[in-house]
């Protein structure tokens, strides 16, 4: 029953584009492709939902030979739990209504067919990637995922930002998966598993129990993680996806918010039971440094869609800071359900950008020139936002597109963790609970910092998911022309935003994550340090989380019983500690922005301009707003613009950099090498040759008596010569 | 007078026929120096059948092997008809060129 | 005897073509198509009969030459029938390709076509080292007219050159040739039979196992092949007879010609003289690493190169050297896994560049350039031509699910085993590769559509036809690689069994 | 071994009677017939060495090949080797008639003593290839020599034709002269002119110390100059591109075929008897003298060739180039083993086969082109692809069997001779050999480059005699078919030299 069902998932969307394709070649194309394709989601969805109560628990891999060499085999196949399933359900899922909402948001596009057409093999390969029961599955489907988010970023590719943003998504993604190619052929060989299949008998994971080689695990394992900094836009490789926004606004939402950019996750989770304490520490810090940087660059971000990149970097980092912090479950529960919040705030910002974009529809229907003729307004470094994303011509709308606003509240509340009945609370408390017990488990300093940065992210994240909501939906519209022209989404967007906005809610993720449906698999190399050193600062560290001396006090030196129910205490612990200090930071953070950009509304325009003499005397009295704006507000700002002009100076420079100058430069004079010294050699000897042949024509000088010396020469010199002989 | 007079007279005419081909500027002299090589050759032959070759008793009657001499008498033919073609030829050179200078038929050349 | 046949039908094509009235063009052309797709039935027939066994089949071998004991002795195994279906493959694509760009001399130019065919087919099958060398040679003459006569403006120089390297390399190939042939046993005993000198070579003690002999014999065959290939010090040939030759030419270049140099390179140098190949590829030493760094070299320099490119045929020629890299790389492995991806690279490769010197050929018919920057926003003007240079360019590139990724990873996997460090360099390449191939995508598809070509029309039903068949491949192999990998199998076993019995060279 | 008295020698003697009987025919009819036009002569002269194929063939059958008659005393050598290159030197003098036929540059009312003078040259060929005395020697290449200076000479009033005779001759008297001294000497340390006398003598006195090691390479140094000018081997060669740029095409074709395997075949006769034995070879390094001397030859032949424009010149340094691959196979006389003596003979053998039809083919087409486009230069033979399809193609296939270029006769030739010298040993010298065939692919491709790539001034088609074409076709079948054929391998290898 489970083939056939997979079979269908996989195969449904793959139809779906080849029909596009086939008739394509006929230069023709199916009547109806959208509803094509989206049905073809649908059946998928079916699918998967059937699935949940089909296979799971028992975790059983359907293999078939694809490679088979001499005494080697590379097979492909399906792996089934409940994680695949659980993310089987979450790609079908935000696909199919991505798909609904594409109907809506790209009619009249002139390549309305193609796009569909595109996510339907996007959706292919990502279910592929999901399925697949060994690292080569995985590595097939994450290029392919790859190539349609090229295909996809690049979609309106008359905008030359489009085509560099497609180009750079593609090559910086390549780095990472090079690294993780790498990785798996040390496995391979190296390590001598001799095979990429992960589960069953001779799987990698049997095998690794058994291999004592740390290091070289170590080294495989942040390789392969490599891979995954590049998909889901770690710290060093995130600069694409904030340009990939220029892709059209559900593709932002499906693949670099739910799907794609969370395989890094999935593929991090899958490797789990490889990852070594060294392996699993790097991964956690890049997850936290990601968490933090992005965050904080989110905050002077005035374009809707590159806020939401960056706070999908943040929460990806999030994520990889759990798996690499060993909360397993935590991790994948924070991409569930960060699949749904930012699929939803993608889709209304997509939905805000339509109502304006009608607008500019009547103007003219063509992507193209909409990139130019907006070049009167405000840069942010360097690359223009379109007027329809700038936040800045926002504001007011919530009663112009009330269920948009609504539905992105949701999304937001949940984001910014507020407590209890949204789901991104949970999860999120889920992380940080994890690291927390983790250092308190293991008395790491490390885990310490890295509880920290997660903490401070948070809180962040708060602050500017608020200030999104307050610019765009609050307050007076700064845009009249544009707000006028403003209107709700037909149904066909908004509905796919209610399912979300249901989903944003903890219902269904507590299902699967809080009665022990997904379970943590064996990490063979990692387990409690023997006596754990105890520094001092974290003594006191206990202390202010409430532990009695007496408990900070045998944390030393107890018997492996003792050192898991301690473990177990030290998560109980930590998790109460992290609910309150997340609920706190949470607060904090929205309290702060509701007051810079809801309240400070007033003192600016209305006051300033209308009522002078009477705004000198309340400005006067407040000082508060400039206070804020000119201490609290400036700092915030500048340390965010100091992340971002390192981010974008250093980071984009590097990776634009390498294929400029690599093709200006070094390639460039191989070329010349090429032309003058390798074939200069060739074209010397020809030379030589040919200025031999002249030296001798020149010995045929015609008078014959020359010829006689040469005669008697030659005869005169064979004899010395062979006299001596 | 024994071999070694013989060979030195020729090896002389044979130098001075090499010394006039390389050094004369008239296609005359050089037929002269060609026909003193020839001519030194011809000494050669003979006097080598002369010492070299050791007599032998025929019937009672010592006979010299004279095999030489003949090779000479032909090389003295050859020479004369080689000196005829020689100027024919130098008669149409110089019908062609007003000239016998060898130096200056050279246009063909390179 | 179907084989001979399937080698010759060409030639006899060539004297049909040549005894028909010169003016009567069309007539011409389809007499060349039907005698190009004679062989490609044969050739399928072949591929579907072909049994998966080391033995080689369909073999035919007459005395010719008693003097030297050479006989006309043909067959094939798994990786010359995979080639020989590629050689008739591409064979009337060629001739598709060629049917409306070829102004002048049409019946010349398919007469020396259908010649050059019968040389590769040829090539593929002989199972004696003289013929084999006579088929090597075979292919300079009609390549040198092809290029020289149809080729771009500076035609003279690319096709003396081509002809001059490889007539330098397959020089040095004859003296190693004739030593072999000497060697092989005393007078009246020696043999030209490939087999044979195998089996001989496998001997111990014997003249041709003898290691300092083998080295000197392999390094006279690698030059010869490695000029055709071409790897790295001999490859400057290669863009200028690209550039200057007809696309058809071009596609014939890159798909099978350098093809001939790898074959060779297996059919040989790893079979005939292992102790040779370990010595340059086991790993320890210069010496026993400089095979995979040569193909290093090739893969990083030859990416290199392309990525300075702005041509758009040298680039894609420029690309195929960095490709033929992998072959060099997966051939130094020495294990099943490296030669099998090797071979297989060789197809795919044969299969892709083909596509992409089609689609080159195609872009220039219309826009008679081929500057890359001159071109842009293409996509929107035609799609569907757009869409198979990105299935084409992404191939090229080892995007899986296609084929050249399957031979690319095989090829490195394999050599990861002996040559860790020059692998991890040579991935540089994979990147690299990405990044022209995409740049080149961007500049000539994407961005605002260049106005000078508002009128460019779409890609036409003939060309169409020509690539899909390479398109299918290229998808077929990728999806499912134990397709090509079921034909050579066994071969490969052999062969890997048979080098790993040499370890040490000396 | 026996000696045939002079009457019963007469009747083996026969194919050079009637040479010499058709020459004095030929100049009869001359005399005889009143139109100077007409081309009796010629097909006279054709007639003759028709008779002449007869007589050899029946004269060979009175008894089996390899059955050696010494005819006058042992003067002249009647066995396999001598009736192959009489048979060959008889087609070459064949050819040049036909080719002679058209030609226009000639003379018509000479022509009558000009097909004698050719039958004459023949006469001395033959003598060349079958001599065992040095008497025999001398006289023969005298014969050979004047008579050829005549013929390069013939142009009337064409400066260049006068110019090449006299640096002919003046070169060919100076180097027979020094042959002859050479000769002398020999003919001094053994006492005798008879070549098997002077093979068995001359170890036994270089042993026994009447003569130095010196001496004898002295002798053999002058030797090679006169044979060496034969087969225009270096430092002998200089004349012959200046006399092949002047004589007319024919003899030049002639020359270049003809008088090289004339003197090949003197060569290899006169060394292998003579010189052949191991103690002369080592005594003087022999193998090494001629090892050099070939190398030299092929290198600076294709070197000088590579710059030169007038394709009869290019030709003419090509078969400087030529020789030298042939003396490759002539150092194999020193080696040792029979066998490998024997396949150097049969290397040489079989290439002169090959070289005879590629060479003749080469300068036929360079006839024509004189004669039709009235040009010897490289540019006039531009566009020749598209005004003479069939004639530029066969040049083609000419040239690049010239080069080497396999399937095509030329390869095989060199494939045999490179074979022969691998098995002698001599690597370095197969090496030199096998650069050079590269490198005189350049200049061969020059000439089908002209005739293919370039575009020609007048566009104007040329027109040829169907007889053109089947003479043609007469040197282009061969070129193509001669190596992939066993019979001319077994040939080769069958004749043999005692």
């Amino acid at each position: 029953m489970v083939v056939p069902l997979i079979s269908i998932i996989l195969l449904a969307p793959l139809a779906a584009f080849t029909i596009f394709a086939l008739l394509g070649l006929a230069k023709r194309s199916f009547p109806r492709q959208d509803l094509l394709s989206t049905a073809a989601m649908l059946v998928a969805l079916g699918c998967s939902l059937y699935l949940l109560k089909e296979v799971v628990p028992k975790p059983d891999p359907h293999t078939v030979d694809w490679i088979s060499l001499g005494n080697i085999t590379f097979s492909m196949g399906f792996y089934l739990d409940s994680v695949t399933v659980i993310m089987l359900i979450v790609v079908t899922l935000v696909s199919s209504l991505v798909h609904i909402f594409s109907i809506g948001y790209m009619h009249g596009d002139p390549r309305y067919p193609r796009f569909f057409a595109y996510l339907s093999l996007f959706s292919f390969s990502m279910l592929f990637l999901v399925v697949s029961d060994n690292l080569l599955g995985i590595y097939i489907g994450w290029e392919l995922v790859g190539l349609c988010s090229y295909l996809l970023i690049g979609f309106w590719f008359e905008k030359d930002s489009a085509a560099n943003a497609c180009k750079k998504a593609f090559l910086t993604t390549r780095v990472g998966d090079v690294g993780m190619f790498i990785g798996m052929m040390i496995l391979f060989w190296q390590l001598d598993f001799k095979t990429f299949s992960l589960y069953g008998e001779g799987g990698i994971f049997s095998a690794v129990a058994t291999t004592d080689d740390k290091l070289w695990l170590s080294i495989a394992g942040i390789l392969i993680f490599c891979g995954a900094i590049g998909k889901s836009a770690q710290v060093p490789l995130h600069t694409w996806l904030p340009d990939a926004m220029e892709g059209p606004t559900p593709v932002s939402a499906l693949i670099h918010a739910a799907t794609m950019v969370a395989a890094g996750v999935y593929l991090t989770a899958r490797m789990f039971p490889i990852l070594t304490p060294s392996s699993s520490l790097v991964i956690a810090y890049i997850g936290g440094i990601t968490a933090i940087v992005a965050a904080t660059i989110a905050i002077v971000r005035f374009d809707i869609k590159r806020v939401l990149a960056y706070s999908t970097i943040s929460q990806l980092g999030y994520m990889m800071l759990a798996i690499g912090a060993g909360s397993y479950v935590a991790g994948l529960f924070h991409l569930t359900t960060h699949a749904f919040f930012k699929a939803l705030l993608f889709l209304g910002s997509g939905s805000v950008i339509h109502a304006f974009h009608a607008m500019h529809a009547h103007h003219d229907d063509d992507h193209a020139d909409n990139a130019e003729h907006d070049h009167s307004l405000v840069h942010e470094h360097g690359s223009e936002i379109p007027p329809d994303q700038d936040m800045r011509n926002m504001g007011g709308l919530r009663r112009k597109m009330p269920i948009t606003f609504i539905t992105m509240l949701i999304a937001t509340l949940s984001i910014s963790g507020v407590p209890f009945i949204f789901s991104g609370f949970w999860s999120k408390d889920k992380i940080l609970g994890g690291v927390l017990g983790r250092a308190m488990e293991w008395n790491s300093i490390h885990h310490y910092v890295l509880f920290g940065i997660a903490l401070c992210a948070a809180g962040i994240t708060a602050f500017y998911m608020f200030r999104l909501i307050f610019m765009t939906f609050f307050g007076e519209p700064r845009n009249q022309e544009m707000h006028n022209m403003a209107h709700e989404s037909p149904w066909v967007m908004t509905v796919p935003l209610i399912v979300l906005a249901a989903l944003s809610f903890p219902v269904v993720n507590h299902l699967w994550f809080n009665k022990d449906y997904v379970k943590p698999p064996p990490q063979p190399h990692i387990q409690a340090p023997q006596h754990a050193y105890v520094p001092s600062d974290t003594k006191i560290g206990f202390t202010l989380f409430g532990l009695s001396e007496a408990e900070a006090a045998d944390e030393e030196g107890g018997t492996d019983t003792e050192q898991s129910d301690k473990a177990h205490h030290a998560h109980e612990v930590a998790h109460n500690i992290a609910m309150v200090l997340s609920i706190i930071v949470a607060g904090l953070g929205i309290l702060l922005s509701w007051l810079f950009y809801h309240r400070r509304r007033f003192s600016a325009e209305a006051v300033a301009t209308t009522f002078r003499p009477v705004y000198n005397l309340f400005w006067n009295k407040y000082y508060f707003d400039e206070f804020y704006d000119g201490v609290l507000v400036t700092l915030t700002v500048w340390k965010a613009r100091l992340f971002a002009k390192f981010d974008l100076s250093i980071i984009d420079g590097i990776v634009n950099g390498v294929a400029t100058i690599t093709q200006k430069i070094f390639a460039a004079s191989i070329g010349f090498f090429d032309n003058r010294v390798v074939d200069g050699i060739v074209n010397r000897v020809a030379e030589v040759t040919w200025a031999a042949g002249g030296r001798i024509r020149r010995i045929q000088t015609g008078a014959i008596q020359t010829y006689l010396f040469v005669v008697l020469g030659g005869i005169v010199l064979i004899i010395l010569i062979f006299r001596a002989l | 007078m024994s071999l070694q007079h013989y060979l030195v007279i020729s090896s002389i005419l044979f130098t001075l026929g090499i010394f006039a081909v390389l050094t004369r500027r008239n296609a005359i002299s050089i037929l002269m120096g060609i026909e003193l090589i020839l001519n030194s050759c011809n000494l050669n032959f003979a006097a080598f059948s002369r010492f070299v070759i050791p007599l032998e008793e025929v019937e009672g009657k010592i006979i010299q092997n004279i095999d030489g001499q003949i090779i000479a008498i032909f090389g003295i033919v050859l020479a004369a008809a080689e000196a005829a073609v020689f100027l024919a030829i130098i008669l149409a050179i110089y019908r062609e060129f007003g000239s016998i200078r060898p130096d200056e038929v050279d246009t063909l050349k390179g | 005897m179907l084989l001979s046949l399937m080698i010759f039908v060409p030639l006899l094509g060539m004297i049909v073509v040549l005894l028909l009235p010169r003016d009567s063009e069309e007539l011409i052309k389809r007499v060349t198509l039907g005698f190009t797709l004679i062989p490609l039935i044969l050739a399928v027939y072949l591929f579907i009969d072909y049994k998966s066994t080391p033995d080689t089949q369909y073999a035919v071998s007459v005395p010719w030459i008693d003097a030297f004991n050479i006989n006309y002795h043909i067959g094939i195994d798994g990786l010359s029938v995979t080639l020989m279906l590629l050689t008739a493959l591409l064979g009337p694509i060629c001739v598709l390709a060629s049917w409306r760009n070829i102004e002048k001399g049409i019946k010349a130019y398919m007469a020396l076509f259908l010649l050059l065919e019968t040389g590769m087919l040829g090539f593929f099958a002989a199972l004696d080292l003289f013929l084999f060398f006579v088929f090597f040679e075979l292919t300079l003459l009609p390549m040198y007219f092809l290029i020289g006569v149809w080729g771009g403006p500076r035609r003279e120089y690319a096709a003396i050159k081509f002809f001059l390297y490889t007539l330098f390399g397959s020089v040095l190939m004859l003296v190693a040739l004739i030593a072999v042939y000497l060697s092989s046993g005393i007078p009246g005993e020696r043999t030209f039979d490939i087999p044979t000198l195998i089996t001989l070579a496998g001997t111990p003690g014997h003249a041709l196992a003898d290691p300092t002999f083998q080295i000197w014999v392999f390094l006279g065959f690698f030059i010869g092949f490695a000029v055709k290939v071409p790897i790295f010090p001999f490859h400057t040939w290669l863009p200028d007879a690209h550039v200057e030759a007809p696309t058809a030419i071009s596609v014939i270049l890159a798909g099978v010609l350098l093809k001939m140099g790898t074959y060779g390179l297996v059919r040989i140098n790893m079979a005939m003289f292992p102790e040779g190949m370990a010595f340059f590829s086991n790993g320890i030493g210069f010496w026993g690493n400089s095979l995979a760094l040569l193909g290093f070299v090739n893969i990083v320099y030859g990416s290199f190169c392309a990525l300075a490119q702005t041509d758009f045929k040298k680039l894609v020629a420029y690309s195929s050297i960095g490709h033929m890299g992998f072959v060099i790389l997966g051939l130094a492995a020495r294990n099943t896994m490296g030669v099998s991806g090797a071979i297989l690279q060789m197809f795919n490769h044969g299969v892709i560049s083909a596509m992409l010197f089609l689609l080159v050929g195609v872009l220039y018919d219309r826009a008679h350039h081929r500057e890359i920057n001159g071109f842009g926003g293409l996509a929107g003007k035609m799609p569907i031509y757009a869409g198979f240079t990105t299935l084409a360019f992404m191939a090229s590139l080892g995007l899986p699910g296609l084929s050249g990724f399957v031979g690319e990873a095989l090829s490195l996997l394999g050599a990861f085993d002996t040559f860790k460090v020059l692998t991890i360099l040579s991935t540089i390449g994979i990147v690299v590769g990405a990044a022209y191939f995409l740049w080149t995508l961007q500049r000539v598809f994407l961005g605002k559509l260049n106005p000078k070509y508002e009128e460019l029309p779409e890609i036409n039903k003939r060309e169409i036809l020509t690539l899909v068949p390479l398109g299918i491949l290229t998808i077929v192999l990728g999806i499912w690689p134990n397709f090509a990998l079921d034909m050579f199998r066994e071969s490969v076993d052999e062969l890997v069994t048979l080098m790993n019995t040499f370890q040490a060279g000396l | 071994m026996g000696y045939l008295e002079n009457i019963p020698s007469l009747a083996y003697f026969s194919p050079e009677i009637l040479l010499v009987v058709f020459a004095a025919a030929v100049i009869i009819l001359d005399l005889l017939i009143k139109n100077r036009e007409s081309q009796k002569t010629a097909y006279l002269a054709l007639v003759g060495l028709g008779c002449t194929l007869v007589a050899i063939i029946i004269t060979n059958s009175f008894s089996d090949a390899n059955e050696t008659k010494n005819l006058f005393f042992g003067m002249i050598r009647l066995d396999g080797f001598a009736v192959f290159f009489k048979i060959l030197l008889l087609l070459a003098t064949a050819a040049t008639i036909l080719f002679s036929l058209r030609s226009e540059e000639l003379d018509a009312k000479l022509k009558g003593e000009y097909y004698a003078l050719l039958l004459a040259v023949t006469f001395g060929m033959f003598l060349m290839a079958s001599s065992t005395n040095l008497l025999m020697i001398f006289i023969s290449l005298e014969t050979v020599s004047l008579t050829s200076y005549i013929l390069a000479g013939f142009l009337t009033h064409s400066p260049r034709s006068s110019e090449a005779a006299f640096k002919y001759i003046t070169y060919g008297a100076v180097a027979s002269g020094t042959m002859l001294f050479g000769l002398s000497l020999i003919f001094g340390m053994v006492g005798s002119g008879d070549l098997a006398t002077i093979g068995q003598q001359l170890p036994i006195v270089l042993a026994n110390g009447n003569v130095t090691a010196l001496g004898v390479l002295i002798a053999i140094t002058f030797i090679l100059a006169g044979i060496g000018y034969k087969i225009a081997s270096v430092p002998f060669h200089m004349w012959s591109p200046d006399v092949y740029e002047g004589a007319p095409i024919p003899i030049t074709a002639f020359l270049s075929v003809a008088s090289k395997a004339a003197g090949f075949a003197l060569f290899l006769r006169f060394f292998h008897s003579g010189f052949g034995k191991p103690e002369v070879v080592q005594s003087i390094d022999l193998g090494l003298l001629l090892a050099i001397v070939s190398a030299l030859t092929m290198t600076i032949g294709n070197l000088a060739a590579l710059p030169q424009q007038n394709v009869k010149r290019l030709l003419a340094y090509s078969s400087i180039a030529h020789g030298g691959y042939l003396l490759m196979g002539a150092v194999l006389l020193t080696n040792g083993d029979a066998a490998i003596v024997n396949k150097g003979i049969g290397a040489i053998i079989f290439y002169l086969i090959v070289y005879f039809f590629m060479n003749l083919g080469a300068f036929y087409v360079v006839v024509l082109m004189a004669n039709e486009a009235g040009t010897e230069m490289i540019e006039g033979y531009r566009g020749l692809s598209s005004r003479a399809p069939l004639v530029a193609g066969a040049m083609a296939i000419f040239l690049f069997s010239l080069t080497g270029i396999p399937f095509l006769a030329g390869f095989f030739g060199k494939w045999v001779l490179f074979t022969a010298v691998l098995e002698g040993k001599l690597y370095w010298l197969a090496f030199v050999g096998l650069i050079n065939s590269v490198i005189s692919l350049y200049y061969y491709a020059r000439i089908a480059k002209a005739m293919y790539f370039e575009a020609a001034e007048d566009t104007d088609r040329l027109s040829f005699s169907k007889g053109t074409f089947a003479l043609l076709s007469v040197f282009v079948v061969p070129t193509i078919f001669i190596g992939l054929l066993n019979i001319f391998y077994s040939l080769s290898e069958n004749i043999k030299l005692q």
